[in-house]
């Protein structure tokens, strides 16, 4: 671990190498000849209408909605790094995505790479933009909606998902160092995981009709996003190390109000997330909706219940906390499980986050500064199981028997290989990605940075100037 | 001059700074601190992270006055904010060389 | 009033109970046999989407907007434990919903109770949920939505107007007895009164096509939810008592930004709840849209315009709660009122209002601390009566004149008595509840606690840590 | 310049004329016998559903997205006093857009202005509202959806364009003169402007089938909201003067967290601004929708990308403010540029209003307090003349070459004559504005005031009581 | 030694800084305080209730300097920090046992 | 008795507390104050306006402990807060006349 920076032409070396890449890209593509013809145009109004809105809502999970949740947490002299990593991670993450993110996801499968991630189609919004031939406008599709609409729904939870890595680095890691490990990151782990889980040809994907592996459910990115990023958050804290002072000093969040608001804001959002994963506004997608509010309101319960029992209070930060982890467990589920059993993951989700949270961190001892690991990792890894448990065509309709409590108990361990081999998958890149860049770049600031706070440092700013 | 320092509870402020208009201060400065001492403090949880906050909110009072005025002035102090309960807080006393009234220069008891 | 503490042991009881009810309600429901038999699934996509994010919006009113709006008065030390009631209510709240608040709501009337409320035929979601019967999947639908959203739509309701009660005894509350009181006053207050107004089959409800004693119109929850938590504000402000310290020290809103944030986040979210409250995506849904911008926007002048009349200046404060105070007004009019008589309406609201909450508070000295009555009990009552002055079938279409200005003075009667039967009924249940939680658990936290402040007190946190 | 208040009389005087002129047009609409008879009812649910929600997206631009973004930016002694200008604004502008705004912007033209300005037939919202006839209700309609939802949303751009100019004379401004010069420019400046670009007669506008002098594109308001709020704030700045101690002392922003928080907002709001501006949720929506996004993302990146090749870091308030710019840039072009335009379109925003927000005001040294001219002047200039150079049809459909990229060069031309005509007008009548209120109400504050800040000399209100 | 404490308006502190680096000073104290004296206070108002805010922000200057450096360090601030509005300070002088850099551990004028 | 102010670093305060605990210190007051000294500032740029902080924020504890207690205490604080670097602050002792506990109104070393 080196500790002192590179200078800065490190950086300026990345910006420059992202600009060429992209004005490269927007020249190199011929706009007008995209081949996979989508013809028809089916669009559905309404369902673009709202998955429009569940875009939007799910961007406001990330920017503010994580920006102040976990910008609360820190000490205050962290607070604008904090949302400076939300909000820079948004530009770049969408850049990124635009070049080839959406395809290595959702392309057909790249030659010989057997299902592992997509291809170059979609490289740059080739076939996913219209087109305008003799014939008039045609506007490629996904379902009811144009696929430009399900490129920028999906970028959001591209955004998202590394952005919540940064809770287990938070307050000691150099701003280049994160831009280069999300980016790196969700080249390497978040394209071929999701391409796995949600693609037609993937391993693990239930639309993949001719011949997946083991078919799990996840609805809206239970092991996509929140098992990729929680397991990837603990590797960074192991690997990076505590920050300094960590159970010497208390770091208390340095404003609890933007915490409980950044979780009122992921609460809202995160129907955009899972309902707005119907692609459709329909019954589904109100079942979805029903289901990710259950959860929440008993995840909030629950470690409130977890508090009380063991201290005989509640605190603003376990609700929220709990409020979080419901709605970590119930994404994979929310479109098959009913309400009643949402209501009793979110609970477990609570209690069982709230474990993690304390006990499992105490014991041993490393600095998952706000948690990503403990909700995300933890609650992800839950709600990928309960999802084998209470998944049920009562939601979803069907005529097979979806889950345990449906009869077809074979599906937990179907739902158990997909989130391991996802977990593993992701601890092993994060850690090659972190040695890498520790031996490039050098991951954490100085010392006398992390003293004096990386908004200061890093960025020559300060949060709050109240005199 | 004296310069009396005193460290009170914040919701006896008002109720000082009355009585001390009463007896006829001019001035009073006052700045928020946090004070240490026999009071208890509390303990706060946050995840997993429990530990005690020992430095609780006080106000800190800074009066300077003539040398007669003095005695008055702390009995009035202590008569204000007193409760009983510990953590009523300090009063100190220290002498004061010389005080300057900034905008006309007046020096010594004129500018108090 | 008994001040102390009746140990932890209680609290854990709630929880407890809460949970053993909840699973037992969850395995008591044989999910797929339920009767109230929805057969035709007339859906339409646009409703959905609508009233979806409408739900949103409305869950947004309460957290982060009452939150902020809430917070922003209190005193800086209190500040987490208003956070902590409107969250912890969102949760506790919503489960009670689902396991009997919306059936004794919207489900056919209990035998014998002769249309006070509700019966159990929606209980723990029987009759919500779709079902999986041999001819595939049949979805219970309220007009063009799933009966799921209208229940997910009307839930948030059922949220917010406890929570609003909580700005009559900010500050000085133990968090036990205010989670105790909202699931009360939800049970015996909201409910029967929502089914008296709102049903089809209510005494006063427009709906009831049979019989209703009188039709009163409240579309969007004027009565329902101003009126009620209103008035029971106004009950629990007195029978509480002062805050330690009132009229003798300054108590000024410790972060007015956050009283401003949360103003404006509820006029943007009040646009589901009244919007939202056509159940559609149609005219009504535009005009009702419209007269609750124009009521918010001239609900502001109207208290702006008192303030330079009596102090020659204006205040944040006081457009702020001019603008709720405006909204309130019209929630019962906006489906049947004009956009112009919106503005009337929303000015004489903000202007009463400013009335209500300077002169008539100051008259009787109660400690309505966020006044939670001077802005929802008197605006509710005040829109009631309105609403029947200014409805017209110009907005509403049909034929039937509406209100006085339609040529149907007599439906001015008709609102007095539904809000004040509504008033009456929810001060009565008030007081009771009041008494009984106050010599069980009691109501107060111990003096020493409200110097200190609730969070600390309480909830064992800081909001801020600044330094 | 006058520095001393005129007293409360003249303050008092204009609410109580306002007051006036509302009772007196809500008596005189004889809601009735509307002229311009729409007659068929074509509404598609799905564009009802999706311009109300994004006509809520825009207000949230104002409330709370500008309020926080200037509101962090001031400092702290000033902060009620931004946000009260964003709050009381959204009120008086919705009155005027519902008094006369709207008729003078979208009316046919008043006899003998020569396409000027429109004429009074949708005053206080005649021929907007719907009539209720023998033949049952009549609903006027603008496209697919009903004329007052048009009214509603374009209401939104009334309201949010002069908000954006008091970033230039924040912290010194009376309350009052505010006002006053904000509805003024509203009617003089705003209502003309919109009108040539955006009505079906104006003189720049592409709706404009019979007679256009120069057809522009400005899909969501490049032109009107940007380029004249902007050049206006230059004007401002310089007539008004600069803060006392500008230069001399530091006047950093009080709580950046505030202004990032504005700013995704902003980001949030903006896809209701532009996307909402295709009037329905079709493609074309996606399209300006994936632009808006695109172009935000990648002018956080340009602007960055210059800090760090300035002073080797990058800031919060940076990417906060290239994505704006980026926004600010791509409003006019969304509908018909294509994302990969919208990327290039972004980064140059973001890199160019650097330099203006940077090197150009030091240049000159005017105090445009938060920059208003820099990002949304300068911006809304670049926008306007790169939508003629990336227009095309690949994204508008239709046949006829667009921009310079899609073969038409001229179309350049067309773009910088409609933007250099508004802003030369908009300039013209801000002096003439400027001068007539400083010379009977007086601008600014007295040195005092300044001093102290407007929130205790003005509203008597603090911001943070912390202690 | 002696110990200057000036209590003086927010948008002084800058140029009195300057001021006191210029005639030789090596280090500043500051904070923030609330002053209660003959300016007046204003009025706020929040719906209902009215009160008056005697309280009002100052900044307090702490400076340490050798005994000879005293009269000049006095004066320098009461050049810069005058506007000649009620409200404008006070200057306090005490007197120093010792003073001591954590740093080095030097004491008297050295660690000035 | 004896009025011990030291200005020190935030992320000491904690161990300084701990270790005048152990020698006996019964109260501390804490307040946060801004220090210019030798410690560079730091550049903070927002757009165009790039200026220097020269203010940088430290904790200024004070402590009135008996005569003889003095010397121990200062050595205690010096031991506890030093790190070597510029800006570890400093130590000012004054002389206290007068110190009353407000609870009990107890005198003097009583008080401490
Ligand atoms: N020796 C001391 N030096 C400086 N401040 C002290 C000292 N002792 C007490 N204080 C201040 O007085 C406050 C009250 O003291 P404490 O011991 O808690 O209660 P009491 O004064 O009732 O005995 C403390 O919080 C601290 O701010
Ligand atoms: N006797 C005093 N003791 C302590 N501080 C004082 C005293 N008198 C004034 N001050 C401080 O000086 C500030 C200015 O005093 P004030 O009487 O308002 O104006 P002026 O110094 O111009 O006469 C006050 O706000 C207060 O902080
Ligand atoms: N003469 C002085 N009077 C008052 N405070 C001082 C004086 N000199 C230093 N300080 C305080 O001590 C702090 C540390 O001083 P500085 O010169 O930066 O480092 P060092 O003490 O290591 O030489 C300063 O930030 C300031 O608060």
């Amino acid at each position: 671990m080196t500790a002192q920076k590179k200078g800065p032409w490190s950086a300026r070396l990345t910006i420059i190498t992202i600009l060429a890449l992209m004005i490269g890209c927007s020249r190199s593509v011929p706009a007008n000849d995209v081949t996979p013809a989508p013809t028809t145009q089916p669009f559905v109004a309404a369902d673009i209408a709202f998955v429009l809105i569940a875009t939007a809502m799910v961007l406001a999970m990330a920017i503010p909605g994580l920006a102040l949740f976990y910008g609360g947490l820190v000490r205050r002299k962290n607070i604008l790094s904090i949302m400076m990593q939300c909000v820079s991670l948004t530009g770049l993450m969408s850049v990124i995505w635009l070049l080839y993110g959406y395809s290595l996801v959702f392309a057909p499968d790249l030659p010989y790479s057997f299902g592992f991630v997509g291809g170059f189609d979609f490289v740059a919004m080739s076939g996913v933009l219209p087109t305008n031939g003799e014939s008039g406008q045609t506007i490629p599709a996904v379902g009811t909606i144009p696929r430009m609409s399900h490129f920028m729904f999906q970028m959001m939870f591209f955004v998202i998902t590394p952005t919540l890595i940064c809770g287990a680095f938070a307050e000691r890691l150099r701003f280049a160092s994160v831009c280069w490990f999300s980016v790196l990151w969700g080249t390497f782990v978040y394209c071929p995981v999701a391409h796995w889980i949600w693609s037609d040809t993937g391993w693990f994907s239930e639309f993949n009709t001719t011949n997946p592996w083991c078919k799990a459910f996840d609805f809206a990115g239970g092991t996509v996003v929140h098992v990729t990023s929680g397991v990837s958050a603990l590797v960074c804290a192991i690997i990076i190390g505590n920050r300094l002072g960590f159970r010497q000093e208390p770091m208390p969040p340095h404003n609890l109000t933007y915490t409980a608001l950044g979780a009122m804001l992921l609460w809202l959002g995160w129907f955009g997330f899972n309902a707005g994963s119907a692609l459709a506004a329909n019954p589904l997608a109100v079942a979805a909706f029903t289901a990710t509010h259950m959860a929440a309101a008993s995840g909030l319960l629950g470690w409130s219940l977890m508090e009380w029992l063991s201290h005989g209070r509640v605190t603003l930060l376990g609700a929220c906390s709990g409020a979080v982890a419901g709605l970590v467990v119930i994404t994979p589920a929310c479109g098959t499980c009913s309400p009643l059993s949402a209501l009793l993951m979110g609970l477990m989700g609570g209690a069982v986050c709230y474990l993690a949270c304390t006990r499992l961190k105490n014991a041993f001892q490393y600095d998952d500064s706000l948690d990503a690991f403990g909700i995300h990792g933890v609650g992800g890894l839950l709600g990928a199981i309960l999802t084998g448990v209470f998944a049920t065509r009562m939601m979803k309709g069907g005529t097979e028997p979806l889950g345990l409590v449906d009869g077809n108990p074979e599906q937990i361990l179907y739902q158990v290989i997909a989130a391991l081999v996802t977990a593993l998958y992701a601890a092993f890149i994060s850690v090659i990605l972190l040695k890498i860049i520790d031996s490039s770049l050098g991951l954490r600031v100085s010392q006398q940075a992390e003293l004096q706070g990386l908004d200061i440092a890093e960025h020559g700013e300060e949060g709050y100037i109240f005199h | 001059m004296k310069k009396i320092e005193a460290i009170v509870r914040h919701f006896k402020v008002e109720e000082i700074k009355e009585a001390l208009t009463e007896v006829g201060v001019k001035g009073i400065t006052a700045s928020e601190v946090r004070g240490f001492g026999r009071q208890k403090g509390h303990r706060e949880t946050f995840r997993g992270a429990e530990y005690t906050v020992d430095f609780l909110p006080k106000v800190k009072l800074e009066i300077v006055v003539s040398d007669d005025q003095e005695p008055k002035v702390v009995s009035t102090i202590i008569a204000a904010a007193q409760t009983g309960q510990i953590g009523d807080g300090k009063i100190f006393v220290t002498n004061i060389d010389e005080m300057i009234r900034i905008r006309t220069g007046e020096m010594g008891d004129e500018a108090v």
